[in-house]
């Protein structure tokens, strides 16, 4: 019951993160919330059984994606105004439209789950088990991650070797 | 691990609710940082719900899924961070709203 | 002792990725190490391999692996290795190996020393898979890998334009026959089910009888693709052009090897070829007249390569005459011995032109004869080959040739006497040479004498010339056995006669001046004779009128064709629509977002209704 | 092992690791000392060691101050990340047969993941002390530390790719017949490299370089959250420390000619302890690189390496399947 008990403390410390992380008008500040949730993602991750996604999870995501936003944030140097700005922009006179539309399509979602039966864990799915098929049948989608990566690199050194050159 | 007793649809909820309010972050904030962290919820949710069902069934096709999706995120990050850059150096702004000139 | 087969072709294909990629970095005798050393150690390990087989001659084949797999068709990376194979490899590697070795002198000063090996090695590897493929679509891979070198090769100084037209002519002539034997192929392919030749021959014996209509087909399907490789009538005008390129190349690619391809191909599938006797005796015939046109044009040429290049052309005619009377080890015999003397000739021409600062016009030189003593000996020994002097190696293949053709069931007389015309123009056009360019008085004059790395490959081929004919091919087992009568004495005594009668003749007319046909020169009908033989009886010309031509003056007219205007309406309504569209990108990325959520709440919503209609 | 034996290794491995932090400031002081022919800490007890109780004090005793320009949520959050996610590392080292407190199926992975979130301390160090040093400090150490992260996960692939799985007691018994110090030397190599610029110690601790950033991402600090970065700094050396004895060094296994009379632990320790003092040397003896040079190390030099010894190890994995 440990890990019943630890998925539901899990979710909910996820769900609390990612809507903090959604509202803060600080910047660091929200992405601080959003590694929690990353990180208590990772937890329910390890606990249905899949500890591959897991280390994926903090390593990558919050070791080294989110690091790369507090990099561009430190960069960009925000100040307070900013903080200022961004509580004018959450006025509920724009966020009431979207989400209604939000609910809307949590409450379709809700209907489409619902129906939907059996426990989740099936036992441990292994790191080798991932790298078995990740290797065997899903060779092709690794060539093709490992594109869009090439591309994604070739992209963003672009991007920013403009902005060194304009500056130098 | 087998005591864990969680139906799969709390689990599928839990990716569905997430990916509401990402959802929501990109419709209701203007800053691009933010936004681009709405769509990194987003993509989670949709990992989430990958490796549940993945777990469901026993298979790691749910976790390969998720490192493909691991591998999206990664490069939108870089290049969605060099446009932050970018569009901060033009329009000394992150307003969303401002970089509007591309249009029909 | 088959392991190692493999490793013959991909020696200088390794050589030549290496010279590619490592081209900035490599120095020149590193670079000629690589390309030559390469091609040597293939001719080693070729030559181990044929001591094994020479004392176990039976055929080998290795299966590599599935090359790809498409239904019934599974092609593999396989090779077969018999008797013919052997004499194919033989003379690739070996020959190849030699003018690799002059090409190393012959280059040095050339900006793209590396670029020159890197192809060089390729079309030894390319040439290599296409002998040893055990199934026609590997070695349709050789057969456009080694069209491909030809088209660098042979474009290879691409700063002068012309040199790019030559190129881009020898690919397309070529291509016209290789889309004929494409086609063969796919026929085949229906017909029998397999390409692996060995299978496709026993196929076919087992399913047509002789004379059926469809091998006839397939046959003359093959050899429009031999004869487009082999520069036979009426796809022979690219070889002359193709004179473009390095003469060590025309050495190679454009007399030892590449244009051999053909006959290779039509003795590799001879099973086909006796099925269907007519297109043998077109085999023959095309064979004959490409000979007789290509003898006549060569009498009437100035440029050194020219000469050679239509000489190869006539000789490879007589190939494809025995191959037509069914005379394949003859045919095969004279393919190596050719290998030999032609590449003998072609390096003597190329040591020429590397001494006389590329002057390529016979008529400019002279009395090279004691300047150049080692050319001017290789050059004798080569011509006599050529001419087919008794006792050379040219003498026995040619030989050979004559008196089975004279044999040929319907119109073997015909072919004996045509064959005979063409001997004597050998004889007489390969002496004109000799004598012009060695004889006489001195025009210009050499400014060096050749180095080792050149003699070396001359003295070699001069001994191989001589003694090519006492060797005796390892192919009892690939081809039928002959079982002809020996004809009547009088026919061998004038075979061998005619071309000492050709010398004597050439001697009387360009060295000794007895004989003066100055007045017949002179004459109007001998003035338009000698300029039609020195245009190659016209044929390019034909060419650009019946098909050039007209090929642009379709192309004119087709662009503003009514249908064009049918596609040019659908371009304006796409543009109306997309200007209609385009107003909708209003360019505020959170408009696209809600309209994307409102999309996606929407199909949700459907599928909903259908899940709830189901239920 | 029993529960309750588990909580008491969890406490006791929380408090050795703290305290063993504490004697390697003293420690690394007076070795430096020795090889830098200095006395060092040399005044209070015996060799100096009360110098230890004396720091301790007056870290504790300093006035706990935020600057007001700060941003006071992540500048109080900083420092506790390094401890937490360095403390959290030594959850997986085996310390000597059954001797852990989890034996992880993906322990590899959760100590390259623990290093990453050691990160975010120092990043928000800089970032919410609002000052230009700190900033900066923060921005090297951030491409640092990310940058080096790629190649210290790559260089510990050889070993996962040899033993098959990412559990470390794995990994240990693996090395019974030999220890992958020999077949994966650059794996080593760069592992070193590595986790000296992930720990940012002396030859590369751009981050604090003093003369030209101050104190780096820490200039604003002072008393007990400065206390936590040094110490978060020297659980990261012992971390490492573990790492390289567990991954390279056979663990908590001897040389097979002593026999068995010595026991792991001992082992253990005494690798650690050498491995530690290497690192105190290198700090000795070796200059600071600039900071274009340490990212040309990195990109241009420690990923080829790591790449070939990768493609080496498993060229020879699968040769060998085909020959055994």
């Amino acid at each position: 019951m440990l890990e019943t008990t630890i998925f539901y403390i899990s979710a909910a410390v996820a769900l609390a993160a990612t809507i903090l992380a959604m509202t803060r008008t600080n910047a660091i500040h929200a992405l601080i919330y959003l590694i929690v949730s990353l990180l208590a993602i990772a937890v329910i991750f390890f606990v249905v059984g899949a500890p591959f996604a897991a280390a994926l999870e903090v390593v990558i995501y919050a070791g080294a994606i989110m690091v790369l936003f507090v990099f561009v944030i430190m960069m960009l140097n925000l100040g307070e105004e900013g903080d200022a700005r961004e509580r004018k922009w959450l006025e509920p006179s724009i966020w009431i439209g979207p989400a209604t539309l939000s609910v809307v399509l949590l409450i379709e979602l809700i209907f489409l789950i619902g129906s939907v039966e059996g426990q989740v864990s099936q036992g441990v799915v292994s790191a080798k088990m991932v790298g078995i098929s990740l290797f065997g049948p899903y060779v092709l989608a690794v060539e093709l991650a490992s594109m869009l990566l090439l591309a994604g690199m070739v992209g963003a050194f672009h991007l920013g070797r403009r902005l060194l050159e304009k500056r130098a | 691990m087998n005591e864990l007793a969680v139906p799969l649809n709390h689990l599928l909820f839990l990716s569905g609710l997430l990916f509401s309010i990402g959802m929501l972050g990109v419709m209701i904030r203007r800053n691009i940082i933010f936004i681009l962290m709405s769509i990194e919820v987003m993509l989670n949710a949709c990992a989430l719900a990958f490796v549940g069902a993945g777990a469901h069934w026993g298979q790691p096709d749910g976790q390969v899924m998720y490192v493909m999706i691991l591998s999206i995120a990664a490069a939108e990050v870089a290049v969605g961070l060099g446009l932050v850059l970018q569009i901060q150096r033009r329009f000394k702004t992150l307003d969303m709203d401002q970089a509007n000139r591309m249009r029909g | 002792m088959t392991d190692y087969i493999w490793l013959i072709p991909i020696l200088p294909l390794i050589s030549s990725i290496t010279l590619m990629l490592g081209s900035a970095y490599l120095g020149r005798s590193v670079i000629a190490t690589l390309g030559v050393g390469s091609v040597g150690l293939a001719a080693v390990l070729t030559g181990a391999l044929a001591y094994n087989f020479l004392h176990a001659p039976e055929p080998i084949h290795v299966v590599y692996w599935t090359w790809m797999q498409v239904g019934q068709f599974d092609p593999s990376i396989a090779f077969y290795f018999d008797g013919l194979t052997l004499v194919m490899m033989s003379v690739i590697t070996g020959v190849g190996f030699l003018i690799h070795l002059f090409s190393s002198e012959f280059m040095e000063h050339d900006n793209s020393y590396a670029r020159y090996f890197a192809y060089l090695n390729m079309f030894v590897a390319a040439m290599l898979i296409l002998v040893l493929a055990d199934n026609l679509l590997l070695m349709y891979l050789g057969w456009e890998g080694v069209g491909t070198c030809s088209y660098l090769l042979v474009g290879f100084w691409y700063q002068h334009s012309a040199n790019g037209r030559a190129a881009r002519k020898a690919f397309i002539v070529t291509r016209i026959g290789d889309t004929a034997m494409a086609i063969g192929l796919l026929v085949l392919f229906t017909e029998l089910g397999t390409l692996n030749i060995q299978d496709l021959v026993a196929a076919a014996q087992a399913k047509w009888q002789v004379g059926d209509v469809i091998p006839l087909l397939i046959c003359v399907l093959l050899l429009a693709g031999a004869a487009g490789k082999s520069a036979q009538l009426p796809l022979h005008t690219w070889l002359p052009d193709a004179m473009a390129g390095p003469t060590p190349v025309s050495a190679l690619i454009h007399a030892a090897t590449m244009v051999t391809a053909g006959v290779y191909l039509i003795a590799r599938t001879h099973g086909l070829f006796l099925l269907s006797p007519d297109a043998m005796t077109v085999v023959a015939v095309v064979g004959l007249l490409t000979s007789l046109v290509a003898a006549f044009t060569a009498l009437a040429q100035h440029d050194i390569k020219r000469i050679l290049a239509y000489s190869t052309i006539s000789q490879i005619g007589y190939m494809f005459l025995a191959l037509g009377v069914g005379a394949w080890t003859a045919g095969v015999f004279h393919l190596m011995t050719h290998a030999f003397f032609k590449a003998l000739l072609f390096l003597g021409s190329g040591a020429i032109i590397h001494c006389l600062h590329h002057e390529h016009d016979i008529f400019k030189m002279g009395g090279l004869r004691s300047r150049m003593p080692v050319t001017f000996w290789s050059f004798l020994i080569g011509s006599a080959a050529l001419a087919a002097l008794p006792l050379t190696s040219g003498f026995f293949s040619k030989d050979l040739i004559l008196l089975q053709a004279y044999q040929q069931a319907n119109i073997g007389p015909l072919l004996w006497v045509g064959g005979l015309g063409g001997a004597l123009l050998t004889a007489i056009y390969s002496f004109r040479l000799v004598f012009i360019v060695f004889f006489g008085h001195a025009n210009t004059s050499p400014d060096r004498e050749i180095g080792w790395r050149m003699a070396i490959p001359l003295i070699l081929l001069c001994a191989l010339s001589l003694i090519g004919g006492y060797f005796s091919l390892p192919v009892e087992k690939v081809f039928p056995i002959d079982d002809n009568q020996h004809p009547d004495q009088w026919v061998e005594l004038v075979s061998i006669s005619i071309p000492i009668f050709g010398v004597f003749l050439a001697y009387l007319l360009f060295l000794g001046r007895q004989l003066d046909p100055g007045f017949l020169i002179e004459s109007a009908s001998g003035r338009w004779l000698k300029q039609f033989w020195y245009s190659g009886w016209k044929i390019d010309r034909l060419y650009d009128l019946a098909l050039v031509n007209p090929y642009y003056w379709i192309a004119t007219i087709a662009r503003n064709e009514p249908v064009d205007k049918f596609y040019q309406s659908i371009v304006i309504t796409n543009q109306t629509l997309n200007a209609a569209l385009s107003k909708m990108q209003t360019g505020r990325m959170r408009g696209y977002i809600v309209s994307m959520v409102i999309g996606l709440i929407g199909f949700l919503g459907l599928s909903l209704f259908f899940v709830a209609g189901a239920v | 092992m029993s529960d309750l034996m588990l909580v008491l290794l969890a406490v006791s491995i929380l408090a050795g690791g703290i305290t063993v932090a504490g004697v390697l400031v003293w420690w690394e002081r007076r070795l430096l000392g020795f090889w830098q022919d200095r006395l060092g800490p040399n005044r209070i007890g015996p060799f100096g060691i009360g110098q230890l109780g004396a720091d301790i004090i007056k870290l504790l005793f300093k006035d706990d101050w935020v600057p007001p320009f700060a941003d006071r949520f992540v500048f109080v959050l900083a420092p506790t990340a390094i401890i937490a996610s360095m403390m959290m590392g030594f959850a997986i080292v085996p310390f000597a047969p059954g001797v852990h407190i989890v034996d992880l199926n993906i322990g590899l992975l959760f100590f390259l993941g623990m290093s990453g979130l050691a990160v975010y301390s120092v990043l928000l160090g800089g970032l919410a002390s609002n000052n230009k040093y700190a900033l900066l400090g923060g921005l090297r150490s951030a491409s640092q530390m990310v940058s080096y992260e790629v190649f210290m996960g790559l260089s510990l692939m050889g070993v996962v790719m040899i033993t098959g799985s990412f559990s470390l007691v794995d990994i240990v018994e693996a090395q019974e017949e030999v220890w992958f110090c020999f077949s994966q030397i650059l794996g080593l190599f760069v592992f070193v490299i590595a986790g000296i610029a992930e720990s940012h110690r002396l030859p590369f601790d751009l981050p604090e370089a003093e003369h030209e950033l101050t104190a780096g991402f820490h200039t604003e600090y002072g008393g007990m959250k400065f206390a936590m970065f040094m110490l978060g700094e020297y659980l990261g050396l012992a971390l490492i420390s573990c790492m390289i004895v567990t991954l390279f060094f056979g663990g908590w296994m001897g040389p097979s000619i002593f026999g068995d009379w010595v026991p792991p632990f001992v082992w253990f320790s005494v690798k650690v302890i050498f491995v530690i003092n290497f690192f105190i040397l290198l700090r000795a003896a070796i200059p600071r690189p600039r900071y274009d040079q340490l990212m040309d190390l990195g990109w241009k030099v420690m990923l080829p390496i790591t790449l070939v010894n990768l493609a080496i190890t498993g060229a020879i994995l699968l040769w060998m399947r085909e020959v055994v």
